[in-house]
């Protein structure tokens, strides 16, 4: 009898075993890192008003809580209304035409539809008020703000990373004086630890309990 | 005593009997018909299952407090027809049972399609089935893991060893047959398929050494998996509080009770197998007995365990579980029960007579009616503990939709089909080892 | 270039011998191998003492069996604890964080699972396969190898001598093996 | 409860609202209520909103209006939405309870059914037209030149002393209109009793506290009239604190003829026909008062018994009567009432706060059609009374409707009254728009809006004014202002405001109960009540539990939640007792043909589904109004049957045939199971033992080491001596927990989602037994155990947590749940596809979807919030901060929650009592959820007093 297979057909047949092997594991590597990265991550986005963090924090040094009033007092920081935003641009650079969708908005028209940067999953409640009050700045989840001329988002929201910091959040923390400057934290190892107990922080158990973040 | 291989038979007549179902394909017309039948039954399968992923569960008849339905039932009861193919061609080999030759290959096949029939039904009664791998340890993005006390974990770990290692069997013991098909094979394309899969077997003495070393290996772990399997998928109920669930005997009871299904399955195959393919000679009224007396003696088992249920719930005085057997008694699904031990208990004691050992179309009928049986104790393990727990404001029967049916209906069609297509392409008998057993016949040790 | 097997790539020739009954080609196997051949020996079924007598050493795929079953069940194990214990402890019904008894099935299931592949790889590296090309296949007798003929093939330097030498078993018939 | 009760910044009220309106859409998406997609964004106001310091809700004390009458609740907004209602303690009539009616409000509210715009129905057609048009078109009314000849007013029942003043000046600038008031189910035949009595109709005030004694005569107290919560709570408050002085608290004797909330906690009940009741009350009358005898005695022994009580409870005692009660009957209530002393007691009589104003006294709808039939009416104006359908004379009215040349109609819905007006006029939610009301017994109180009208609506007062001629007012708020300014006794500008501020804060004015009206020796009626002979079958029409009269028909939460003792959903039925059953032949499910036997020309026939219920008084059905609606809306169209054609002219109970009809009914009950199979879940203490019980809840050995937890550890435990199993904790946990409504069909499955569910039991000695069981909360959890992904497990506070996200619907937990607390969405039950639907849903609840399992929570959102305004003050959370939704509805404060470690708490004292258990505990789950026993009062002997 002849052999079955040729030369290159057995070759073929090695190709395609190979092939095979590598596909399946390079595919669930794939898998498992398209399931840790956002697309969004560092893309800056359009807004209806191309408002910029840095020319407001950054340059003219508002502090975050001039436009996000409930930062310290509600789960939601609270967006500026039209008429905060109108407060100083009815003088500064009235005239733009930029400025046509606030001055609708304060005329009760269509209100400003911010592109939100930093969505949490609707199963997740995050509460800024609490982050602020146990001196976790800003910084450590927004990012430098003070830099971006347009936001974009700085962090994978995803509960790993959320986890992480709840496991041991003493690296995140700032002092109170420090929590809106949007620079790393001034304070020692030693200095946070002892911040941290200051804090009287919840237990570990508790931070990490299901019922902490989801209802 | 018919012995275990009849007529005159050599190395090539054997070789060529078996071959000649997949070369030649002797059914023709009739094996097509067969499988058009029964793949209708597939696509309607298919079709329920797509719409079951579109509406939810809320298609079946499942409610609270029967949470688990007819899917559970017929998962135990798939999962149960699949030992028997294990244990034929494992524990047997172990035991050196010459019997085991000529029926252990298709048996194993029938494992391993019930055995996958068992692991649809699981994940198709899921609420949310595209999230089913969670129950895979993996690096995820939440930093989670199974949660390993779940008896349903042990389930999912238990039954894909088990395909696995089944399906690793199955094909080590193919290996020379494939070899022997290569070189048999006219078609081209035939012969390419074969010696693919033969992986270029020659019949070598190290090969042969080996294999046989591999597949008794094999062998060897399949045994504990078999019993591990049932224990594990029983423990999905023993562990549960529920009154009818919680009770030590259900690891043995459940084994015994898949032992017994299983062999009845494997006499459902074997029957039709034998006399469409004129295999008397192979499958003699030997294997048929054999087969019998395992019914028998395990269906002693299964019957044994309905009897210590029963009594330990009065012996033991606990108020819920003496309830729940007045209520199998006595209940909405009494009629269940009472079907269950006629089929399972009364009927095959006919086995204690040879004539009925002996007859084919007996044991055929007595087969049908224990699998029957048999699905019967599933539905009840899982309806009637369930419907009537402790607190009786919670209390409510459960009812089958169409669906419920259509599903168990479109499994069965499935696994026939399946099987349909593996006498056609593989050698349904163990050709190697039947050439031993007429080599051994030869020199007058069988 | 095809090679029959490492071992015999000192032997350029290779003479194959054809015989009808398992008996017989375990006779002169033995004789092959007592006679210091190279020999290798081909048949449709297993035959009891076949690789003994042409001094087949001895697999290894029992060990390695075992040692992947056991790495297999530890492993599973301790995965398990880790996660349970050390990685995402979290409070289950009131039950200890490691509760050692629910975590034996899953480890044994593991267990079983890395032994059987283990053996699957053992047996087919040990059992030279897959190869899917092979002189053998050149002779076209040899497809009944895997029917109801037993072939026994020599390794030699010097075919005449090879055919001399199965004269005395007097086989059905005698094939080259191609180069 | 302890809620910081808001008040808003009123100039410019409604535009701050409708700004918040806006924000719902950023709470959503921020807060995720589960119907945000990616791409968010995210909304900001023209204006700052007002809101919270912290984000908790924002509750405004107001009333809601039932039947006329102001219950004082708070509204729970969040982000300007109406979220949630929750009991007011500082108002008379809820004492901090509510009822099943008032919680569904906020379904009400957003009910996409609701009439959203002004329509003028001439013609088949209906087009959309403004206010202005119709103001016009009331300008141009038939005999509109004229002061009002031919214009009728037909009104509900409304206590309103804004709108009285409004309707009377209205009257006078048109002298020739005439004001018809149709009372609907509720007949007020106390009040005509009262007339008979004393001859002035009065309305009884009870008071619950008071009497060691209470008879109901065909009464439910816990369940009918305006001061129905008020009585539970101060029935509880008087047992609890008797039973903690070890005294035996008041006792109840019922005499009914379908079981109800007050008969299933009587110490004696009968279970009479509404004529043996009129029987028995005839001859106790006659016992004590003189006067005439029953022509055939009482045989069920329940006059001798009464006979023994009554002198012995002399001044310690009040005796009640139902609405089916016949006004003689009534009448000899009030005497027999004065004679034993209970006026002034446990029993007030004062003016029926919906006739103590300025207006006279109105005419009745039998009246209007009349005046219909003589054409003497050329223009009719309905508000707020769907008489074509509620009201005994339905059928007529309907058809007297389209002889009337202009018909104009304000209401919430188009329902059967509006669909036959000419102008359909959107009415304003009583969520949003301000008014005012007065409570059983008098009190007055405000009504102020949570959110500003969602479509463009207008309040009774604004319509009124519209109309009125003279008035320039159009505003509601200006309105009700004006007319308190106008009445209040403190007299300048500056004491107004802070009358005006503090009564919006309390909701209501306080002592500003009615006068108690002092009445002269009662007379006793002369009339004989018919005789019951022998095989007459009575039928009696009371509202429906949870859509009343059929005006609650559109809420699919009321429809869904099940009838007290009948466990029925979405559904009526024909009750009837076992022995009469029998007789006709007929079982649970069976059709029965009910056809009016009380010789009128055109008897009615019916065809509704018999429902056998123990402890039904035999030879009388029970047929339930509010149902076989045709115009309620999508929710409460063509379900059930509607008994109304089977009402006799009069209030009260008729005579009927009954017949099987051989078709079958499937009911959607969420029990089926009433026998509790002798394993007593709910127990029952006899008083003697109750205070040396043997301590069940001592903990069961465990092989497992004790869980180590720092923090709060939350427990529940629910008193079954105080619950009288009025269902109001299931539709508040609904409502606060985004509980879908899955629908007759799912019920009749077996998939009804609520959380909490009261578990009724009839048990041996024929007592009804009621239980609550919501999640246990069990330490060693069963459920956890099996769960394979670790979607439900325990939190370090002690809470069995059910996390949706990460749930695949294995359902193994709820097999291994022996308490069956568990509920899985079998298909996609939660309501995603309106708006209006949505925006009741409560943000800070994740919204299920199909396949998820869920279940009770201990309203985690409360407790997290509760921890997190404590983390932000820096201090731990307090053992009582936390009141759960059910805690905070139940009337008779049944449910206990907080902290059990701490010593202090509620709850810890709840669990230290004698009467402590938990439920199926032999399984060592070691509920945090546990009970107290209910106690079995020791039968009153005459020389025991």
């Amino acid at each position: 009898m002849a052999q079955v297979f040729k030369a290159q057909a057995e070759f073929g047949v090695k190709l395609v075993l190979l092939a095979l092997v590598v596909g399946t594991l390079g595919t669930l590597a794939i898998l498992l890192w398209r399931a840790r990265v956002d697309d969004q991550l560092g893309a800056a986005q359009a807004q209806p008003v191309p408002f910029s963090h840095k020319h407001h924090v950054g340059d003219v040094g508002l502090d975050c809580r001039f436009c996000h009033v409930t930062v310290e007092t509600r789960a939601f920081p609270g967006m500026p209304s039209a008429q905060l935003c109108l407060g100083c641009h009815a003088q500064l650079f009235a005239d733009q035409p930029v400025f046509e969708p606030l001055r609708r908005a304060a005329r009760g028209g269509e209100p400003l539809a911010w592109r939100k940067l930093n969505t949490v999953a609707d199963y997740a409640y995050f509460d800024h008020s609490v982050h602020i009050a146990k001196n976790v700045a800003c910084i450590e989840c927004h990012g430098n703000l003070d830099q971006m001329p347009l936001a974009w988002q700085t962090h994978v929201l995803q509960m790993r990373w959320c986890i992480e910091c709840h496991r041991d959040p003493a690296p995140h923390l700032h002092p109170k004086s420090e929590l809106y400057s949007l620079r790393p934290t001034t304070l020692s190892q030693a200095e946070r630890e002892s911040l941290a107990h200051w804090l009287q922080l919840e237990s570990s158990e508790r931070r990490l309990d299901c019922s902490t973040c989801h209802r | 005593m018919s012995s275990v291989l009849e007529g005159r038979w050599g190395y090539a007549s054997i070789g060529d009997k078996i071959g000649a179902a997949v070369l030649q394909h002797p059914l023709g017309w009739r094996w097509l018909l067969a499988v058009i039948a029964t793949s209708f039954g597939v696509l309607g399968f298919l079709t329920a299952i797509g719409y079951l992923f579109g509406k939810g569960v809320g298609i079946w008849g499942v409610n609270m407090p029967v949470a688990w339905g007819f899917a559970i039932a017929n998962c135990v009861w798939w999962i149960g027809i699949g030992h028997a193919g294990t244990f034929i061609s494992a524990v047997l080999l172990l035991l050196r049972q010459k019997w085991r030759t000529s029926i252990n290959r298709f048996a194993e096949a029938m494992t391993l399609f019930a055995a996958s029939m068992a692991g649809l039904f699981p994940l198709l009664h899921l609420g949310r089935p595209w999230d089913v791998y969670w129950l895979l340890p993996y690096p995820d993005s939440m930093g989670l893991w199974p949660q390993w006390r779940s008896p349903l974990i042990w389930d999912f770990f238990a039954i894909a060893t088990y395909l696995t290692v089944s399906l690793l069997f199955w094909y080590v013991g193919l290996i020379p047959d494939l070899a022997t098909l290569r070189d048999r094979a006219a078609k081209p394309l035939t012969r390419f398929a074969f010696a693919l899969f033969a992986l270029g077997w020659r019949g070598e003495a190290r090969q042969w050494a080996r294999h046989g070393q591999a597949y008794l290996l094999l062998a060897g772990l399949a045994t504990p998996l078999v019993v591990s399997v049932h224990s594990v998928v029983s423990l999905d109920f023993a562990i549960g509080n529920t009154p009818g669930f919680h009770s030590t005997i259900f690891p043995p009871y459940f084994v015994a009770g898949a032992l017994f299904s299983g062999f009845a399955m494997v006499i459902t195959l074997a029957v039709p197998l034998r006399s469409a393919f004129g295999l008397h000679e192979l499958i003699t009224e030997r294997h048929l007995e054999n087969a019998a007396k395992v019914l028998l003696a395990t269906g002693a088992l299964v019957a044994y365990g309905y009897g210590a249920e029963a009594f330990m719930a009065f012996y033991g005085g606990d108020r819920y579980e003496i309830a729940l057997q007045v209520n199998r008694w006595t209940g909405p699904y009494a009629a269940v029960y009472w079907s269950m031990i006629v089929c399972n208990v009364l009927l095959p004691q006919a086995m204690w007579w040879r004539r009925v050992r002996r007859s084919a179309l007996l044991l055929f009928a007595l087969s049908l009616v224990i699998n029957l049986g048999m699905w019967m104790e599933r539905v009840l393990i899982v309806l009637s503990s369930l419907h009537r727990d402790y607190l009786p404001s919670a209390w409510r029967v459960f009812v089958p939709t169409t669906w419920d049916w259509l599903f168990l209906v479109g499994s069965i069609a499935t696994f026939a089909w399946l099987f349909l297509l593996f006498v056609r392409v593989l050698p349904l008998v163990s050709i190697a080892e039947m050439r031993e057993l007429v080599h051994e016949r030869a020199e007058g040790r069988a | 270039m095809m090679h029959l097997r490492s071992a015999t790539a000192g032997n350029p020739a290779a003479l194959m011998a054809e015989f009808d009954t398992a008996d017989r080609l375990l006779e002169v196997a033995r004789a092959a191998h007592a006679a210091g051949y190279a020999a290798e020996a081909y048949a449709p079924f297993s035959i009891e003492g076949l690789a003994e007598a042409l001094g087949v050493e001895r697999s290894r795929i029992a060990p390695i069996t075992f040692v992947a079953a056991l790495a297999g069940g530890v492993l599973g194990y301790l995965m398990q604890w880790y996660s349970a214990v050390i990685d995402r402890p979290l409070n289950v019904g009131g039950r200890p964080l490691h509760s050692w008894p629910m975590f034996i099935p899953v480890a044994f299931e593991l267990a079983v699972l890395c032994g059987a592949l283990a053996a699957l790889l053992a047996f087919i590296a040990s059992a030279g396969l897959p190869r899917l090309r092979h002189p053998l296949f050149e002779v076209p007798a040899f497809t009944r190898a895997t029917r109801d003929r037993f072939f026994l093939v020599l390794f030699v330097d010097d075919l005449a001598a090879a055919r001399r030498w199965f004269q005395d078993w007097s086989p059905l018939a005698l094939h080259e093996v191609p180069r | 409860m302890k809620l910081p009760i808001a008040i808003h910044a009123e100039p410019g009220l409604a535009a701050t609202r409708r700004e918040a309106m806006k924000w719902m859409a950023a709470s959503l998406a921020l807060a995720g209520a589960g119907c945000s997609r990616p791409a968010e964004r995210i909304y900001s106001a023209a204006a700052m909103p007002e809101i919270a310091a912290n984000g908790s809700p924002i509750h405004y004390a107001t009333q809601l209006v039932q039947e006329g009458y102001g219950l004082g609740v708070l509204v729970g907004t969040q982000s300007g939405r109406p979220i949630k209602i929750e009991g007011h303690a500082g108002h008379p009539s809820g004492l901090g309870g509510s009822n099943a009616q008032a919680q569904a409000a906020v379904l009400q509210l957003w009910d996409p059914d609701r009439l959203q715009t002004v329509l003028r129905h001439d013609g088949p057609v209906a087009s959309i037209a403004t206010w202005a048009d119709f103001a016009a078109a009331w300008a141009d009314r038939p005999g509109h030149g004229n002061d009002g000849q031919g214009l009728a007013l037909l009104t509900g029942r409304f206590t309103s002393p804004c709108l009285q003043a409004q309707l009377a000046s209205l009257l006078q600038a048109l002298p020739g209109a005439r004001w018809h008031r149709c009372d609907g189910a509720d007949t007020g035949a106390a009040q005509r009793g009262a007339a008979l009595a004393f001859g002035r109709a009065l309305q009884p005030v009870f008071h619950f506290q008071h009497p060691a004694l209470i008879v109901a005569f065909g009464a439910d107290p816990f369940a009918e009239g305006p001061g129905r919560v008020r009585h539970a709570a101060d029935w509880a408050q008087r047992r609890a604190s008797d039973l903690a002085a070890g005294r035996v608290p008041p006792r109840l004797v019922a005499l009914e003829t379908t079981p109800a909330l007050f008969g299933a906690r009587a110490d004696e009940r009968w279970a009479c026909t509404p004529a043996a009741i009129e029987q028995l009350l005839q001859s106790l009358a006659a016992r004590w008062l003189g006067g005439s005898k029953p022509v055939d005695a009482d045989a069920s022994g329940a006059e001798a018994r009464l006979a023994e009580l009554l002198p012995a409870f002399d001044g310690r005692l009040l005796l009640v009567g139902g609405e089916a009660l016949s006004d003689e009957g009534h009448a000899r209530l009030h005497a027999l009432n004065q004679r034993f002393g209970s006026l002034g007691r446990s029993l007030e009589l004062i003016v029926p706060p919906e006739d103590d104003g300025p207006l006279p006294a109105p005419a009745t709808l039998a009246q209007l059609l009349d005046a219909i039939d003589a054409d003497r009416v050329n223009s009719l104006l309905i508000l707020d009374s769907n008489a074509a359908q509620a009201s005994a004379l339905a059928p007529r009215f309907a058809q007297a409707l389209g002889r009337v040349p202009w018909t104009a109609y304000l209401g919430l819905h188009r329902d059967e009254t509006a669909k036959r007006c000419q102008w359909q006029l959107p009415m304003s939610h009583g969520l949003e728009c301000w008014g005012d009301a007065r409570s059983h017994d008098g009190s007055s109180g405000l009504i102020q809006p949570a959110i500003a009208p969602l479509y463009d609506t207008r309040s009774a007062h604004e319509l009124i004014a519209l109309i009125t001629p003279g008035e320039t007012l159009r505003d509601g708020h200006a309105l009700l202002r004006r007319y308190w300014r106008a009445h209040d006794a403190a007299g300048d500008d500056e004491r107004f405001e802070t009358f005006w501020r503090e009564t919006l804060r309390r909701g209501h004015v306080p002592h500003s109960a009615s006068a108690a009206q002092s009445v002269p020796h009662a007379q006793l009626p002369s009339g004989n009540p018919a005789a019951a002979q022998a095989g007459t079958l009575w039928g009696m029409f009371p509202p429906d539990a949870s859509v009343g009269d059929g005006r609650h028909a559109n809420s699919a939460w009321l429809q869904e939640l099940p009838r007290p003792f009948t466990k029925l959903t979405w559904d009526n039925v024909a009750q009837l007792g076992p022995r009469t059953a029998a007789r006709l032949g007929v079982e649970t499910g069976d059709g029965l043909l009910v056809t009016s036997d009380d010789g009128r020309a055109h008897p009615a026939t019916i065809e509704i589904p018999a429902f056998v219920q123990p402890g039904h008084a035999e030879e009388a059905l029970t047929l339930a109004l509010g149902y076989g609606r045709s115009e309620a809306g999508r929710i409460g169209n063509g379900i059930g049957v509607d008994v109304g054609p089977l009402r006799g002219a009069r209030p009260g109970p008729v005579k009927l045939r009954a017949e099987p009809s051989g078709r079958r009914h499937t009911l959607a009950l969420t029990q089926v199971e009433l026998d509790d199979q002798g394993r007593a879940p709910a127990r029952r203490v006899a008083f003697a033992n109750a205070f040396d019980m043997p301590d069940a809840a001592a903990p069961q050995p465990s092989l497992y080491p004790p869980v180590p937890h720092n923090g709060p550890a939350w427990g529940m435990v629910i008193d079954l001596d105080a619950c009288i199993g009025c269902n109001v904790c299931t539709i508040a946990c609904q409502a606060e927990n985004n509980i879908p409504v899955v629908g007759a069909d799912q019920v009749t499955r077996g998939r009804a989602m609520h959380w909490i569910r009261v578990d009724h039991y009839i048990e041996a000695d024929g007592c009804s037994n009621v239980q609550p069981v919501p999640c246990m909360h069990c330490e060693n959890a069963p459920c956890e155990l099996v769960c394979p992904v670790g979607a439900t497990v325990h939190d370090s506070e002690g809470l069995n947590l059910q996390v949706y996200n990460r749930c695949v619907g294995t359902r193994f937990c709820s097999n291994n749940c022996p308490y069956k607390v568990r509920r899985f969405n079998f298909l996609q039950y939660a309501e995603t596809g309106s708006e209006t639907a949505k925006a009741a849903n409560n943000p800070d609840v994740t919204v299920r979807s199909r396949g998820v399992m869920e279940k009770c929570s201990y309203c985690v959102q409360r407790i997290s919030r509760a921890r997190r305004d404590a983390l932000k003050q820096g201090h731990g959370v307090g053992g009582d901060d936390v009141v759960t939704a059910c805690q905070g509805a139940c009337p008779t404060q049944a449910i206990h929650f907080g902290n059990i470690d701490d010593a202090t708490s509620d709850v810890a004292a709840a669990k230290r009592s004698p009467r402590h258990y938990a439920l199926l505990e032999e399984l060592g789950t070691r509920p945090r959820t546990t009970y107290l026993a209910r106690i079995d009062l020791p039968a009153f002997k005459k020389e025991g007093g």
